[in-house]
C-alpha cells in the first residue's frame, strides 16, 4: 500500500488567522480516505492547498512523490489529481454532453489529438458516464438549468471523464436528495473499485462516510485530532468532543 | 548609442539637472496624480474603468482656456472648470456610465473608449486641433545661476493641486457622502442594504472624478499645451498610477505619480523625448508585470 | 439533410459571390479588398476575444508588424534596407516581377509566421493577465510598438517605408489584390469554421466561460491560449503584409500601428455581429464597413463622434449584436440545429 | 399699383433666373482633394482648404476659366483624410475610380502628400499640391505630381549660413558654431533636418543635439535643460504648429539664451498673438510672406491677397494669413493657367502645360523641375521684430537687419 499524497506538516494561516496548522496525513493509492472535521476545521483549505490555490506557510506536500507544494493549480491538475468544488461549478450554458466532452482528458492530449472533431468513442463515454451517474435523461439540457444535486451529479461525471488518478470531493453529498445518497455512496465506490481512481473526501455526512471510507482524518481547529478506520473515529473520545463543542 | 552615454555622462557632469529632472517630474506628476486618483475613485467605487478620464482633462482645459478668451482672470479658470465638469460627468454618467456599472468590466472599457474619441472630436470641432495655453503672465523664479527655473504659474499648479487633493481627503473622511462612498467601495450590497443610495454615490462619485479632472486640466492649460488629441496620453499614465498603486489608497497614488513623473523625465533626458510615450506605455508593462510575478508566487492571477 | 444542402447552396453563392463582385463593380475594387480585410482583423479578434474571452484591444500589433516584416523581407531581399530607408534623399530602387512578386509572397508569409511568434512571446507574458487588465496590457503592447518603430531608423523611422507599385496594370493590380485579401479571409473563415469544432475549439471556450474550472480539469489553458493566440496573429500578419503591398507607403503610427483606429474597429465588428460566433464577425464586418463608406465622407469631421457613439451605443444598448439578437429572437434557427447535431452524433 | 409691384418683382425675378443662368453657363471643372479636416493636420488642412476655395472665388469672380472660348469653373469635392495616410490613399483612390475626378490638389503635409502620390500617379492623374515639401517627393520618377511650394530642405537650410555669417563676424570660424535640432518624427520635420544637418555638415559644425520630438508634444523641457547644458549656438525647432507654440513657450519660461532660434509653422501657430515679447527675435521660415514684391493680375500683389483673403475670411483678421494659405490658392492658379495654356479638357495635354508652367504670381515664380517641385520660388526667412515678421534672408528679400544675438 503506497502513498499517493503525502501532507508533511502543512500550516496556513490567512492573515492572523490559523486554517492549518502542522497537518500531517497520507492518502493511500487505489483506496477512499475520508477527511471530517466540525465547521472552520480546515478542511477545504487543506484542499486548497493541496490542489494549488494559495501558497502554503510552511511543510511540504507530495504528489506520487513528487513535490508539488509551489505548483499552480492547472500544473497539480495536469498530474492526474483532480478536485470538484463545493459549490459545484460546471458550464451552465452548455448542456451535459458538452460539459462531458469538455472534460476530456486534455492533459493527456498534444496539440494534434485536440486539433481532432470529438470521435465516437468520446460520445459514447460520455453517454455511458451520463448514465453512470443518472443524467442520461437530462443530457440534453442546458445544465444551469439543472438542479443543484444533479449539479453535482454532473460536476462528479465530468471527473470521472477526467480519467484521474486520484479525485479529491468536495462534500459530494451536500445538497444532494437523501434517497439519492445510497446510490451516490455507491457511485462513489464503484468509481473508485470500476476506474481505479483513489478518492480523498471531505464529508459532513457522518453515515456517508462511515459506509465509504478505509481511512478517516478528523481536523478540528486546524490540527489533526484523529485518524484511523471508521470504527476507530466512532469509538475516539476526542473527536466525539470536537463535534460536541462545536455544536 | 552614443547619445544616451552622453546624455548619462550630463547626469554626472552637472548635479544639478537631477534636480530639475526631479521637479520638473513633481509638477507633471502632481498633475497625473489628480487624474489617477479620480480614476482610483471610480475604479474602486463603481469598478468602471473610465478610459476617457484624459479627455475630462482636456476638457476641463478647455473651459478655462475659454474663460480666458473671454476675459475672465486665470485663476477663476480652475473652479469654474470643476463644476463645469461636475455638470458634464453627471450627464455622462446618467446617459453611459450608469448603464455599464453592472456588467462585465471589458463593456464599461470600450464603452469609455468611445466615450473617449467622442470627446475628443468634439472638443476639435469646437475649439480646433490647434495646441491652445493660457499665459499667466507670473515672474519665473531662478536658482542656480537661473539653471533652475521655476515659474510661479507652475508653483500656483502644484499648490492646487494639493490643495485640491487634500480637500478631497478631508471631504472623503468627515462629510457623510465621504463615508457613504467609502463604504460603497466596500461592499455595494451591504450599503444599499444599510440604506445607502448607492445609485446616488454612484452618480456622485462619477460626477466628483470627472470634476477633478477637469480641474487638473485647468491647471495643466496655464503650465503646459492642451490639444484635443491629448487625452490619451493622460489616460495611460492614470492607468500607469493606479495599476503601480492599487485601489483607495489616495498616498499611495500620490508617490506612484510623483515616482512616475520623475522617472518619465528621466527617461526623456537618457533616452529623448521622442520616447516619452514609449517610456510611459512600457512603464505600464513593467508594473504589470511586477504585479503578475507578486501574484503567480501567491499562485494567483491578476484580475 | 435539407439544411446541409441548404447550407451548401449558401456557401456556393457566397463562394461565387466573392469571385465575381470584383468584376461587376470594378470601381469599388479598394473598397471590397478593405472589406475583406475587416472581416480577418474581426474574425481574427473573435478567436480570442468572442471564443476564448480574452478580450485584446492590442490586437492591431500583428497588422503593424506584418506590413513592417513583409516590407522588410520583400526589399531586404533585394537591396539593403538601411540603405533602402535612407533613400528619402535620392536614388530608385526598381525592382523586377521576379524580385516583386517573390518579395510579396516571402514578405506574405513571413510576416503571418513572424506574428506567430511574437504572440507566442507577448501571450507568455501577458496571458495572465485577465480581463479589463489583458486588454488595457495588450492595448499598451501596440501604442509601445508603434511607437519604437517609429524611432527606429533602419527600418524607415517616422517617415515609414515606400514600397514599390504593382508592376502590369492598374485595374489587374486591384483585382490582385483583392483576390488575395478574399483568400486570407477565406481561409481565416474555413479555419475558424473548423477550429471551432475541434476538441481545441471546445476546450478555449471552456477557457471563457470559466477559466478556474478549465485549469481545474488539467486543460493547458496557458498553451492554448497561446496557440489560439499565434493562429489569430498569424491571420493578422499576412493580412498586414498584404496591405503593405497594396497602400504603397506606408507609416508607423498612423497607418501600421493605428491603434484608435483598424485596432478600434476590429473590435466593433465583432460587438456588432455578435461577440463568439462564426458569423457574427463576418456580418459585423459588412456592416460596419458599409455604415462606415457610405456615411464617413459625407459627415466631413463628424464621423468620429459618430464612430464613438456607435460604439457607447452598441456596448451599452446592443452588445450581443445582429448574431445574438436573432439568436434570441429565432433560438429555433440555432437550438434546433445544435440540439440536432448534438443528438446525431450521440447515437 | 399692386399690380405693378407684382410685375416689378416678376421682372426681378426674372433678371435673377437670367443672371444665374448666364452664370451657369460656364460649365464645371471638378477637382479632387482628400484633405485634414480631424486630426493631427486639422488646423492646416483647413487653411489649405479656405485657400483652395478662395482661389477658386476669385476665379469665377474673374470670369472663369477660359478654355477654347468657352468658361468653366472649378469645383472641388473634398473628402476627410482624417490626418492618415492609408485613409488618404483611399479616398484618393475612390476620388479617381467613383466620383471619376481627372484633377486632383493636394492634401496637407508631406507624410499624406506621399501617401496619395503613388496613387495618383497609378491612374495618371495630375495633381498640383501646395502643402508637400518633402524632397522624398520628388525622386521618385512621378511625373504627375507637381508641387508650387519650395521643398523642406530648403526651409532652415538659410538659418545655418546666417549663423555661418554671424560666427564670421564675431571672428570665428563657422566650425565652431555648435547647433542644437529638434524636430518632429514626420516626413516633413524630418526633411528638414536632413536639410540642415547636410548644411551644418558642409560648414563643419558640430550638432549637440539630435532629437525627435513625440507627435503628442506638450512638453520639451527635457531637450531645452540640455541646450542650457550644451549652449549650442542655434537651434532649430520644427514640428507643425504645436512644436512652434511649446517652443515659443518654454525658451520663454526655461530662459533658454540661445543667440539664434530658428521654428517652421510660426505663422500658422500665431506665436505673436499667442506669446507676445516672448516670440521676439526668432527666426521663422516661410514659404511667402506679404510684404514681398510678387504680383499677378489675378490676385494682385501678396499684400492684396492678404487683403482679400481677410475680407472673404474673417476669422484670419488679427491673425497673419498664414504662407500655406498662399500657397493652395496658387496650386489652384496653376491648374487655371494650365487649362488655359492646353485650351482642352484632355487630361495629358492639361499635365503638359502643367509642365510647362513658367509663371508669376502674387507668391512667386512658379516653374517645374523635371521632378515636379517648383524651382522658380526661393524660402525666405523671417525674423519676428517687435511682434512684427520681417524678412532677413536671403538678402535679395531682405527688408530688416538681423538681430543677433537673441536678448
Amino acid at each position: 500500500m503506497t502513498a499517493i499524497i503525502e501532507v508533511q506538516g502543512v500550516s496556513k494561516s490567512f492573515g492572523g488567522v490559523v486554517a492549518n496548522h502542522d497537518v500531517t496525513m497520507s492518502v493511500n493509492s487505489g483506496m477512499i480516505t475520508g477527511l471530517i472535521g466540525p465547521n472552520g476545521s480546515g478542511k477545504t483549505t487543506l484542499f486548497n492547498s493541496i490542489v494549488g490555490y494559495h501558497p502554503i506557510d510552511a511543510g511540504s506536500i507530495r504528489f506520487e512523490g513528487e513535490e508539488i507544494s509551489r505548483l499552480p493549480v492547472q500544473q497539480i491538475a495536469r498530474r492526474g489529481l483532480l478536485r470538484t468544488f463545493q459549490q459545484t461549478r460546471i458550464y451552465g450554458a452548455m448542456n451535459g454532453v458538452e460539459n462531458m466532452l469538455i472534460s476530456l482528458p486534455h492533459r493527456k492530449m498534444n496539440i494534434w489529438d485536440a486539433l481532432k472533431t470529438y470521435t465516437r468513442e468520446d460520445y459514447e463515454r460520455a453517454d455511458h458516464l451520463l448514465e453512470f451517474v443518472g443524467l442520461y435523461e437530462k443530457r440534453l439540457l442546458k445544465s444551469g438549468d439543472l438542479s443543484f444535486g444533479q449539479q453535482k451529479l454532473l460536476e462528479f461525471a465530468m471527473a470521472l471523464m477526467n480519467e484521474p488518478t486520484c479525485l479529491l470531493l468536495d462534500e459530494p453529498t451536500a445538497g444532494i436528495n437523501p434517497t439519492l445518497i445510497n446510490g451516490l455512496i455507491d457511485r462513489l465506490k464503484r468509481a473508485n473499485t470500476e476506474f481505479g481512481i483513489t478518492l480523498f473526501v471531505i464529508e459532513h455526512n457522518m453515515r456517508v462516510i462511515m459506509n465509504m471510507a478505509e481511512t478517516i482524518y478528523c481536523l478540528a481547529h486546524g490540527e489533526l485530532l484523529a485518524q484511523g478506520t471508521p470504527e476507530e473515529i466512532q469509538n475516539d473520545q476526542s473527536v466525539i468532543d470536537a463535534y460536541l463543542g462545536a455544536h | 548609442m552614443d547619445q544616451i552615454l552622453g546624455n548619462i555622462g550630463l547626469l554626472f557632469e552637472f548635479p544639478v539637472v537631477n534636480l530639475k529632472i526631479i521637479l520638473d517630474g513633481i509638477m507633471v506628476g502632481a498633475l497625473f496624480a489628480l487624474a489617477a486618483y479620480g480614476l482610483a475613485l471610480v475604479w474602486g467605487v463603481m469598478n468602471v474603468k473610465n478610459l476617457a478620464q484624459g479627455d475630462f482633462v482636456i476638457a476641463g482645459g478647455y473651459v478655462s482656456w475659454y474663460l480666458v478668451q473671454n476675459g475672465f482672470p486665470a485663476l477663476l479658470g480652475v473652479p469654474v472648470a470643476f463644476v463645469v465638469m461636475w455638470g458634464i460627468g453627471w450627464v455622462v454618467y446618467k446617459l453611459v456610465i450608469s448603464r455599464v456599472i453592472e456588467r462585465d468590466l471589458f463593456t464599461s472599457l470600450l464603452a469609455t473608449f468611445g466615450l473617449a474619441i467622442m470627446m475628443a472630436q468634439i472638443l476639435n470641432l469646437l475649439f480646433g486641433s490647434d495646441t491652445q495655453s493660457v499665459d499667466l503672465d507670473y515672474d519665473v523664479l531662478y536658482f542656480f545661476d537661473g539653471f533652475i527655473d521655476v515659474p510661479i504659474a507652475k508653483l500656483i499648479g502644484v499648490l492646487m493641486a494639493s490643495a485640491l487633493a487634500a480637500g478631497v481627503i478631508i471631504f472623503m473622511k468627515s462629510s457623510r457622502m465621504g463615508q457613504a462612498i467609502r463604504a460603497t467601495a466596500q461592499d455595494a450590497r451591504a450599503a444599499r442594504v444599510m440604506g445607502i443610495d448607492t445609485e446616488k454615490v454612484y452618480a456622485f462619485t462619477f460626477s466628483l472624478n470627472s470634476a477633478i479632472c477637469g480641474a487638473a486640466g485647468a491647471i495643466i492649460v496655464m503650465v503646459w499645451v492642451i490639444q484635443p488629441f491629448y487625452g490619451i496620453a493622460y489616460s495611460i499614465r492614470a492607468f500607469v498610477i493606479v495599476t503601480a498603486a492599487g485601489l483607495g489608497n489616495l498616498p499611495g497614488v500620490i508617490a506612484a505619480g510623483l515616482g512616475i513623473g520623475a522617472l518619465e523625465q528621466y527617461g526623456a533626458h537618457i533616452f529623448g523625448i521622442g520616447y516619452q510615450q514609449a517610456i510611459a506605455v512600457l512603464l505600464l508593462l513593467l508594473v504589470l508585470l511586477i504585479r503578475l510575478i507578486q501574484q503567480r508566487r501567491n499562485r494567483q492571477v491578476l484580475k | 439533410m435539407t439544411v446541409a444542402r441548404n447550407k451548401t447552396i449558401l456557401y456556393a453563392l457566397i463562394l461565387a459571390f466573392t469571385f465575381i463582385s470584383p468584376f461587376l463593380f470594378p470601381d469599388f475594387g479598394t473598397q471590397l479588398a478593405t472589406l475583406w480585410l475587416m472581416i480577418i482583423v474581426a474574425l481574427t479578434w473573435d478567436m480570442t476575444g468572442g471564443q476564448m474571452g480574452y478580450n485584446s484591444l492590442g490586437n492591431i500589433f500583428f497588422y503593424g508588424t506584418g506590413m513592417y516584416v513583409a516590407a522588410l523581407i520583400a526589399i531586404g531581399m533585394v537591396y539593403d534596407v538601411g540603405d533602402y530607408t535612407n533613400a528619402a534623399g535620392g536614388g530608385i530602387y526598381e525592382f523586377t516581377d521576379l524580385q516583386y512578386f517573390g518579395g510579396l509572397a516571402l514578405g506574405v508569409l513571413g510576416a503571418g509566421l513572424f506574428c506567430s511568434i511574437t504572440a507566442v512571446v507577448i501571450g507568455y507574458l501577458t496571458f495572465g493577465l485577465r480581463g479589463p487588465y489583458f486588454a488595457i496590457g495588450t492595448l499598451g503592447v501596440a501604442i509601445a510598438a508603434g511607437e519604437l518603430v517609429s524611432n527606429w531608423d533602419w527600418a524607415g523611422g517616422g517617415q515609414g517605408i515606400a514600397l514599390p507599385v504593382y508592376p502590369g496594370d492598374l485595374d489587374t493590380g486591384k483585382i490582385f489584390f483583392y483576390f488575395l485579401f478574399a483568400a486570407v479571409g477565406v481561409g481565416t473563415f474555413l479555419f475558424a469554421k473548423w477550429l471551432y469544432g475541434t476538441r481545441f475549439g471546445a476546450a478555449i471556450n471552456a477557457i471563457r466561460d470559466d477559466e478556474e474550472k478549465a485549469d481545474a480539469m488539467g486543460i493547458h489553458t496557458l498553451r492554448y491560449k497561446l496557440y489560439t493566440w499565434a493562429m489569430a496573429a498569424f491571420f493578422v500578419g499576412m493580412a498586414g503584409g498584404i496591405s503593405a503591398f497594396q497602400l504603397i507607403h506606408f507609416e508607423p503610427l498612423e497607418s501600421a500601428y493605428q491603434t484608435i483606429n483598424l485596432g478600434i474597429f476590429m473590435v466593433v465588428c465583432v460587438l456588432l455581429g455578435g461577440k463568439g460566433t462564426l458569423w457574427g464577425p463576418v456580418i459585423g464586418a459588412i456592416l460596419f464597413h458599409v455604415f462606415k463608406e457610405v456615411t464617413w465622407n459625407y459627415l466631413l469631421g463628424w464621423q468620429w463622434v459618430a464612430l464613438g457613439a456607435l460604439i457607447v451605443v452598441t456596448v451599452v444598448y446592443f452588445q450581443d449584436g445582429v448574431m445574438g439578437w436573432l439568436l434570441h429572437k429565432r433560438p429555433e434557427w440555432f437550438g434546433i440545429k445544435v440540439e440536432k447535431k448534438v443528438a446525431e452524433q450521440a447515437e | 399699383m399692386k399690380k405693378l409691384s407684382m410685375l416689378s418683382i416678376l421682372m426681378a425675378a426674372f433678371s435673377l433666373t437670367f443672371s444665374q443662368a448666364s452664370l451657369a453657363a460656364c460649365g464645371e471643372i471638378v477637382l479632387g482633394s482628400a484633405i485634414s479636416l480631424t486630426g493631427k493636420y486639422a488646423t492646416n488642412g483647413i487653411h489649405a482648404k479656405n485657400g483652395y476655395e478662395y482661389a477658386i472665388q476669385k476665379i469665377k469672380e474673374n470670369g472663369g476659366v477660359k478654355i477654347d472660348g468657352k468658361c468653366y469653373n472649378f469645383k472641388v469635392i473634398y473628402y476627410d483624410d482624417e490626418s492618415k495616410g492609408d485613409r488618404g490613399a483611399t479616398l484618393a483612390e475612390r476620388l479617381i475610380s467613383q466620383d471619376k475626378v481627372q484633377y486632383m490638389l493636394g492634401p496637407y503635409s508631406s507624410g499624406m502628400t506621399k501617401a496619395i502620390a503613388p496613387v495618383t500617379e497609378k491612374y495618371k492623374i495630375p495633381m498640383v499640391e501646395a502643402e508637400g515639401a518633402s524632397r522624398s517627393l520628388f525622386n521618385k520618377g512621378y511625373k504627375y505630381l507637381f508641387a508650387v511650394l519650395s521643398t523642406s530642405e530648403q526651409y532652415l537650410a538659410s538659418a545655418v549660413t546666417l549663423a555661418a555669417e554671424m560666427a564670421e563676424k564675431q571672428g570665428k570660424k563657422p566650425s565652431s558654431v555648435k547647433v542644437a535640432i529638434a524636430v518632429e518624427n514626420d516626413p516633413f520635420s524630418l526633411d528638414i533636418r536632413a536639410g540642415v544637418s547636410e548644411d551644418a555638415a558642409k560648414y563643419g559644425m558640430n550638432i549637440v543635439i539630435d532629437e525627435k520630438l513625440p507627435r503628442d508634444l506638450s512638453d520639451m523641457s527635457a531637450i531645452l535643460t540640455k541646450v542650457k547644458l550644451l549652449k549650442p549656438d542655434l537651434l532649430i525647432v520644427s514640428g507643425h504648429s504645436k512644436g512652434a507654440a511649446t517652443a515659443v513657450r518654454q525658451i520663454e519660461e526655461q530662459n533658454i539664451q540661445v543667440p539664434m532660434i530658428a521654428l517652421t509653422h510660426c505663422e500658422a501657430a500665431d506665436v505673436t498673438g499667442k506669446f507676445g515679447d516672448a516670440a521676439n527675435d526668432i527666426l521663422c521660415s516661410t514659404q511667402w510672406a506679404e510684404t514681398l514684391a510678387y504680383k499677378d493680375p489675378l490676385f494682385g500683389s501678396a499684400s492684396e491677397y492678404e487683403m482679400g483673403f481677410k475680407n472673404a475670411y474673417p476669422e484670419y483678421k488679427d491673425k497673419k494669413v498664414p504662407y500655406q494659405t498662399a500657397q493652395a490658392s496658387a496650386a489652384v492658379y496653376v491648374f487655371k493657367d494650365a487649362f488655359e495654356r492646353a485650351g482642352s479638357m484632355d487630361k495629358e495635354k492639361v499635365r503638359a502645360a502643367i509642365s510647362a508652367t513658367d509663371l508669376m504670381t502674387f507668391y512667386g515664380g512658379i516653374k517645374f523641375s523635371d521632378a515636379g517641385n517648383n524651382i522658380a520660388k526661393p524660402m525666405v526667412l523671417r525674423q519676428i521684430q517687435n511682434g512684427e515678421y520681417n524678412v532677413v534672408a536671403p538678402s535679395a528679400f531682405a527688408s530688416h537687419k538681423l538681430n543677433w544675438p537673441r536678448k
